[in-house]
């Protein structure tokens, strides 16, 4: 199924949701879709029969300066095709929906974002910090972070 | 298949692979060893090998382009533009130098051994060379300085760049005041621009680092 | 002189002049296994091993003892402090004790008890006590998890290993190891594996269980010495090192010589019982004393190297498939084999 | 699987009281194949949760990249992702930049490329099994796997002077070409590899010892696989026939003859250890296969014309997706008008992997959790990242 497809198909099935599109003359084509919505609009991409989309190859969280994005790679096992969904946020209120229960997979990517970015992820399971220690202050991938000095007494910057 | 025979495949397959097992381990016993007796006797080297970085100093012209390319920073150049009058000499490929390189420091604790610094320089003189145990008891060992100036020398140069700097400010401002004076007098004439002698190379224009 | 000489005839004295063979033996042995074992490790592995200190690296089991002798003994602060140090002690006075009861050669043997081998599988089950004080002790979870294991597998281990003893005692009908040998002098023909000094009808009968008790004694010996296949008190890409993983210096080099110890100790048990001991192969040429102890040691050597040569190619068990493997396996075929070898004694 | 064992009970009939015991395997402890760490909680022997906690390792390479001054110069950064495969590493990044820069590259490049990833493929899986027979207490297939990889790493020495960390594949092209004797070089390794491969496959993966202590072990069924979205032979040992270099191809590995190995459940149920382990097996001769016929047909052409002296890409963004020794190696870039990556993420297929090890190991024994974490086969600097 071509991107095309994929996108009246979704945008018939969501309207308003479906934000916007950029199918042709890119690398990825790509599907942006509203925060509050990527929930559904997941269940249904996975659970449609001409989607099918089982398989969450990536997730991948972004700091827009202002703007907090995720971006989801899909893929279909069984009809072997693939479109890429995005979501932005707000960064002073980065709520985004889990994906969690739709694919497993989501779990420690979600978690990556998280702890990275700051990204909250709504009623994921176990949100905790995943590559950072549990006491490490910020979100290292923000386009404003700055270094610490000091962790836990030792000195940050060799 | 029932559970006896089962049982008794079992122990003859057991048996069976142990000695398959047995077999191949005597064999590579009994064959030669493939090891070699590392500090008494060493591999051949390849001729791409990329271990330590050994700069040729005499052919550096202070352009940068190593410590821009390299991906860690492990290479800290200090440069300073030389007055034009000065001869530094030339390198080996016969360009000329311009500029004074006052430090060229390789943090060889830093690199990464990616070679990505080697490709840039302009007249080859930074390369990898085969020389792999360089193994110190003290970090600041390892930081290797290739410079050849010594601090008076770069002391000398300082001083000379800055009394060139003068001279030139002088002359400009002489220059600007001339130039003035002239357009004061006829406006037909156009101003020269301020001299331009030896312009530098293009990669230069962003090293404003220096003091 | 005379004085010596009397103080000489003191049994005491003497037991404990003899007692200090074995540890000779031992400690010379341990040095040459673990030279050996490195060695046949490497070329198995197509490496060279030692090659830096003496001839071909022949010195280097004398430099790893010193620098075992060297190291700090540390105990860790939550262990049974008593317990901890008491350990690896055990471990080695129970391979030890039983080096008593080994006709070297047909000279020399520690004592000749009429229940010699009853004694040797007594001594030995000595060294659980250790491994399983030594895992308490150590106040480590891995540890503690080693040692469960191997006091599980080694009491399990020890019914079919006495079961395949049984068989051989059932054949010779002694258990003194000395007559044992005896029995089996005059050749490589009248070893047990085949079929003994008997009547021809009655040996080749009992070749067949006589192999399977040997394999059988075999397997069982090698998961009482916590060797690979049956590590799995040690295994160290599951528990670390298991018991000993707390224990450093001087301590652990015990636990290493005792773990050899017991190696050449069930080695010789294999020789006494299937290889006619001492008794050279040739019968009444090369026989005698020393050439005796030559043959002993010799075949127990090589009963050692078919162990590493194992430990060097098989992966190991896990624990539900080595509990199979005793209860399972060779429990019931010890018992059939004692059976049928009753059988044909009586008849 | 183990059935699951009754509490044990006294001489009155009474359930004994047992207590569930945590410990923490790792970071350091010999058979997590680096600094991971798993918090085990065991009933006895049998593991009833495992907890991982990862981050030992991590440096943040990503953040590493938006800091460099060029594209080229993150090359250096995702070859220590996977430091055993570090050839496939570049690849997926090399592919994902040149969709973005939509740059072609001559066809020897791509048979280079694929020749080395192969290359790379079997040197990974060599590691990967052979520590996985460490794992089971057997050290000598490790060894031979080693002798063999040794000459893997002298052909990568000989191509771009580096053993391990290669800097080899580049935006565009390749920093060198093959050096003259290579394909002679490359052709005799194949002829005593296979042997290796052979010897190994009787010592090791047929010993029934081996079999008993994987087959059934660790079983992940096919829809978990997806599900949990497993790549590599993770997935195929499941059953899935999968792989993205026939399924999605990149460079040019549509011109080559080669099977997808898939589990079968040889040996006991399909996605179990043994499956998993089997699959590296196999796919190594398929990597041969598929190196033979590229040196076989090796264009002619220069490697570096296409490499752009200047990187400086149109705003944007690229998933490109190579299929690693370990699964989807994936690398997502996005790009703003600059001559830095505006953000970098790599997808790590053992990261992916990895998260399904607390499913598929509750109810094993302590033993086969280290056999499903071999299986597993993940390299830490790769789930760090």
């Amino acid at each position: 199924m071509t991107a095309q497809e994929i996108y009246d198909i979704l945008k018939a099935q969501f309207g308003e949701a479906v934000l916007e599109a950029k199918l042709e003359n890119v690398a990825d084509p790509f599907i942006k879709i509203a925060a509050g919505a990527i929930k559904e609009v997941s269940v249904f991409a996975k659970n449609d029969e001409r989607f099918q989309f089982d398989y969450l190859s990536c997730l991948s969280g972004v700091d827009f300066k202002g703007k907090l994005g995720v971006t989801y790679h899909l893929y279909s096992m069984t009809l072997r095709h693939k479109i890429v969904l995005k979501v932005e946020v707000p960064t002073d209120a980065p709520n985004v929906p889990s994906v969690e229960s739709i694919w497993k997979t989501a779990n420690w990517h979600e978690r990556e974002a998280f702890d990275l970015l700051g990204i909250n992820f709504l009623e994921h399971p176990d949100q905790r910090r995943i590559l950072l220690p549990d006491d490490w202050e910020g979100h290292p991938l923000r386009k404003d972070y700055q270094t610490p000095e000091f962790y836990n007494g030792m000195k940050v910057p060799y | 298949m029932t559970a006896l025979t089962t049982y008794f495949n079992d122990i003859y397959r057991s048996v069976s692979s142990t000695m398959t097992g047995m077999r191949i381990t005597f064999k590579q016993m009994i064959s030669p060893t493939v090891t070699i007796q590392y500090p008494h006797v060493k591999m051949k080297m390849p001729d791409r090998v990329r271990n330590r970085l050994f700069m040729n100093f005499d052919d550096c012209i202070g352009c940068e382009l190593c410590a821009k390319a390299c991906p860690v920073d492990c290479i800290d150049i200090e440069v300073m533009k030389a007055p034009p009058t000065e001869s530094l000499g030339e390198t080996s490929t016969g360009q000329k130098k311009r500029i004074y390189v006052t430090k060229f420091d390789i943090d060889i604790a830093k690199c990464c051994y990616c070679g990505l610094c080697v490709y840039p320089c302009p007249t080859e003189c930074l390369k990898m060379t085969d020389v792999y145990e360089f193994s110190e008891y003290d970090r600041s060992n390892l930081i290797y300085n290739f410079g050849t100036m010594s601090p008076s020398e770069v002391e000398t140069a300082k001083i000379k760049v800055k009394q060139y700097d003068e001279e030139q400010t002088a002359k400009k401002a002489a220059a600007a005041a001339q130039a003035a004076a002239a357009k004061a007098a006829a406006a037909a004439v156009p101003p020269t621009a301020a001299p331009v002698q030896n312009a530098p190379p293009q990669s230069l224009d962003s090293t404003p680092t220096q003091q | 002189m005379n004085e010596l000489k009397l103080l000489l005839e003191n049994p005491i004295v003497m037991s404990v002049l003899l007692a200090f063979v074995p540890i000779v033996f031992i400690l010379v042995y341990a040095l040459v296994t673990l030279y050996g074992e490195m060695k046949v490790a490497a070329h198995i592995q197509n490496r060279l091993a030692y090659m830096e200190n003496g001839w071909h690296g022949t010195l280097q089991p004398f430099a790893d003892i010193l620098k075992l002798l060297q190291k700090e003994d540390i105990i860790p602060t939550a262990a049974d402090k008593f317990l901890f140090s008491l350990a690896p002690y055990l471990v080695f006075v129970g391979t030890y004790a039983s080096f008593a009861v080994l006709p070297f050669s047909s000279g020399f043997i520690g004592s000749n008890i009429d229940l010699g081998i009853l004694y040797l599988v007594a001594a030995s089950s000595l060294v659980v006590v250790g491994l399983l004080m030594s895992g308490w002790a150590s106040n480590n979870k891995w540890s503690l998890f080693g040692s469960l294991r191997s006091a599980a597998q080694i009491v399990s281990y020890e019914i079919p290993g006495v079961l395949a003893i049984l068989g051989v005692v059932m054949v010779l009908g002694t258990m003194n190891m000395q007559t044992m040998t005896q029995m089996q002098d005059g050749g490589i023909q009248n070893w047990l594996i085949f079929g003994g000094n008997f009547a021809l009808g009655q040996k080749l009968a009992l070749i067949p269980f006589m192999f399977i008790l040997f394999v059988i004694y075999l397997l069982s010996s090698m998961a009482e010495v916590n060797r690979t296949p049956f590590d799995l008190p040690e295994a160290e890409s599951e528990l670390v090192q298991g018991y000993n993983t707390e224990y450093s210096g001087m301590k652990f080099a015990i636990f290493y010589l005792a773990e050899y110890a017991n190696l050449f100790l069930v080695s010789a048990v294999v020789v006494i019982l299937f290889f006619g001991g001492w008794t050279s192969p040739f019968g009444s040429f090369m026989g005698g004393p020393v050439w005796s102890a030559f043959w002993f040691i010799m075949k127990g050597m090589f009963f050692v190297f078919v162990n590493i040569w194992l430990r060097w190619t098989l992966p190991r068990l896990r624990v539900d498939q080595l509990m199979y493997v005793s209860w399972k396996v060779l429990t019931p075929f010890a018992l059939f084999c004692i059976i049928a070898i009753g059988f044909i004694m009586v008849v | 699987m183990i059935e699951t064992l009754e509490k044990p009970k006294t001489s009155t009939g009474k359930t004994l009281r047992t207590e569930e015991m945590i410990v923490n395997m790792g970071p350091q402890h010999p058979s997590t194949h680096g600094v991971l760490r798993l918090e085990v909680v065991l009933d006895g022997e049998i593991v009833t949760d495992v907890i991982p906690h990862l981050g030992y390792l991590h440096r943040c390479f990503e953040k590493h990249c938006e800091h460099m001054t060029s594209y080229q110069q993150v090359i250096p950064y995702v070859d220590r992702m996977d430091y055993v495969a570090s050839m496939t590493n570049e690849m997926a990044y090399v592919v994902a930049a040149e969709k973005l820069l939509k740059i072609e590259v001559c066809d020897r490049v791509h048979y280079i490329r694929i020749i080395m990833a192969e290359l790379q493929r079997i040197a990974s899986h060599l590691i990967a099994i052979g520590t996985f027979g460490i794992d089971m207490g057997a050290f000598t297939p490790f060894l031979y796997y080693f002798r063999d990889r040794e000459k893997i790493l002298e052909l990568f020495e000989m191509t771009c002077g580096a053993r391990l960390l290669y800097n080899y594949m580049w935006i565009g092209g390749l920093s060198h070409d093959i050096p003259p004797q290579f394909v002679e070089k490359t052709k005799e390794f194949i002829v005593g590899f296979k042997k290796t491969l052979q010897e190994v496959n009787d010592l090791l993966n047929y010993n029934e010892i081996f079999i008993k202590r994987t087959a059934n072990v660790g079983i992940l069924p096919k829809d978990l696989a997806i599900n949990y979205a497993c790549s590599g032979p993770m997935l195929r040992g499941s059953g899935v026939n999968w792989d993205l270099r026939r399924d999605d191809p990149y460079t040019m590995y549509d011109k080559f003859e080669w099977d997808v190995i898939v589990g079968k459940g040889e040996m006991g149920t399909v996605g179990d250890v043994w499956d998993r382990n089997m699959v590296r097996q196999l796919e190594m001769w398929e990597s041969l296969r598929i190196i033979e016929q590229a040196i076989a047909t090796l264009p002619e052409g220069d490697v570096s014309k296409a490499i752009p002296k200047r990187i400086r890409p149109v705003p944007g963004d690229a998933y490109g997706r190579v299929e690693g020794p370990r699964g989807e190696l994936g690398v997502y870039i996005i790009a703003e008008d600059s001559v830095t990556p505006y953000r970098i993420k790599a997808r790590a297929p053992a990261f992916v992997n990895l998260s399904v090890i607390t499913e598929i190991s509750k109810g094993a024994m302590l033993a086969d959790l280290v056999a499903i974490m071999g299986s597993i086969d993940i390299v830490l600097g790769e789930v760090d990242r």
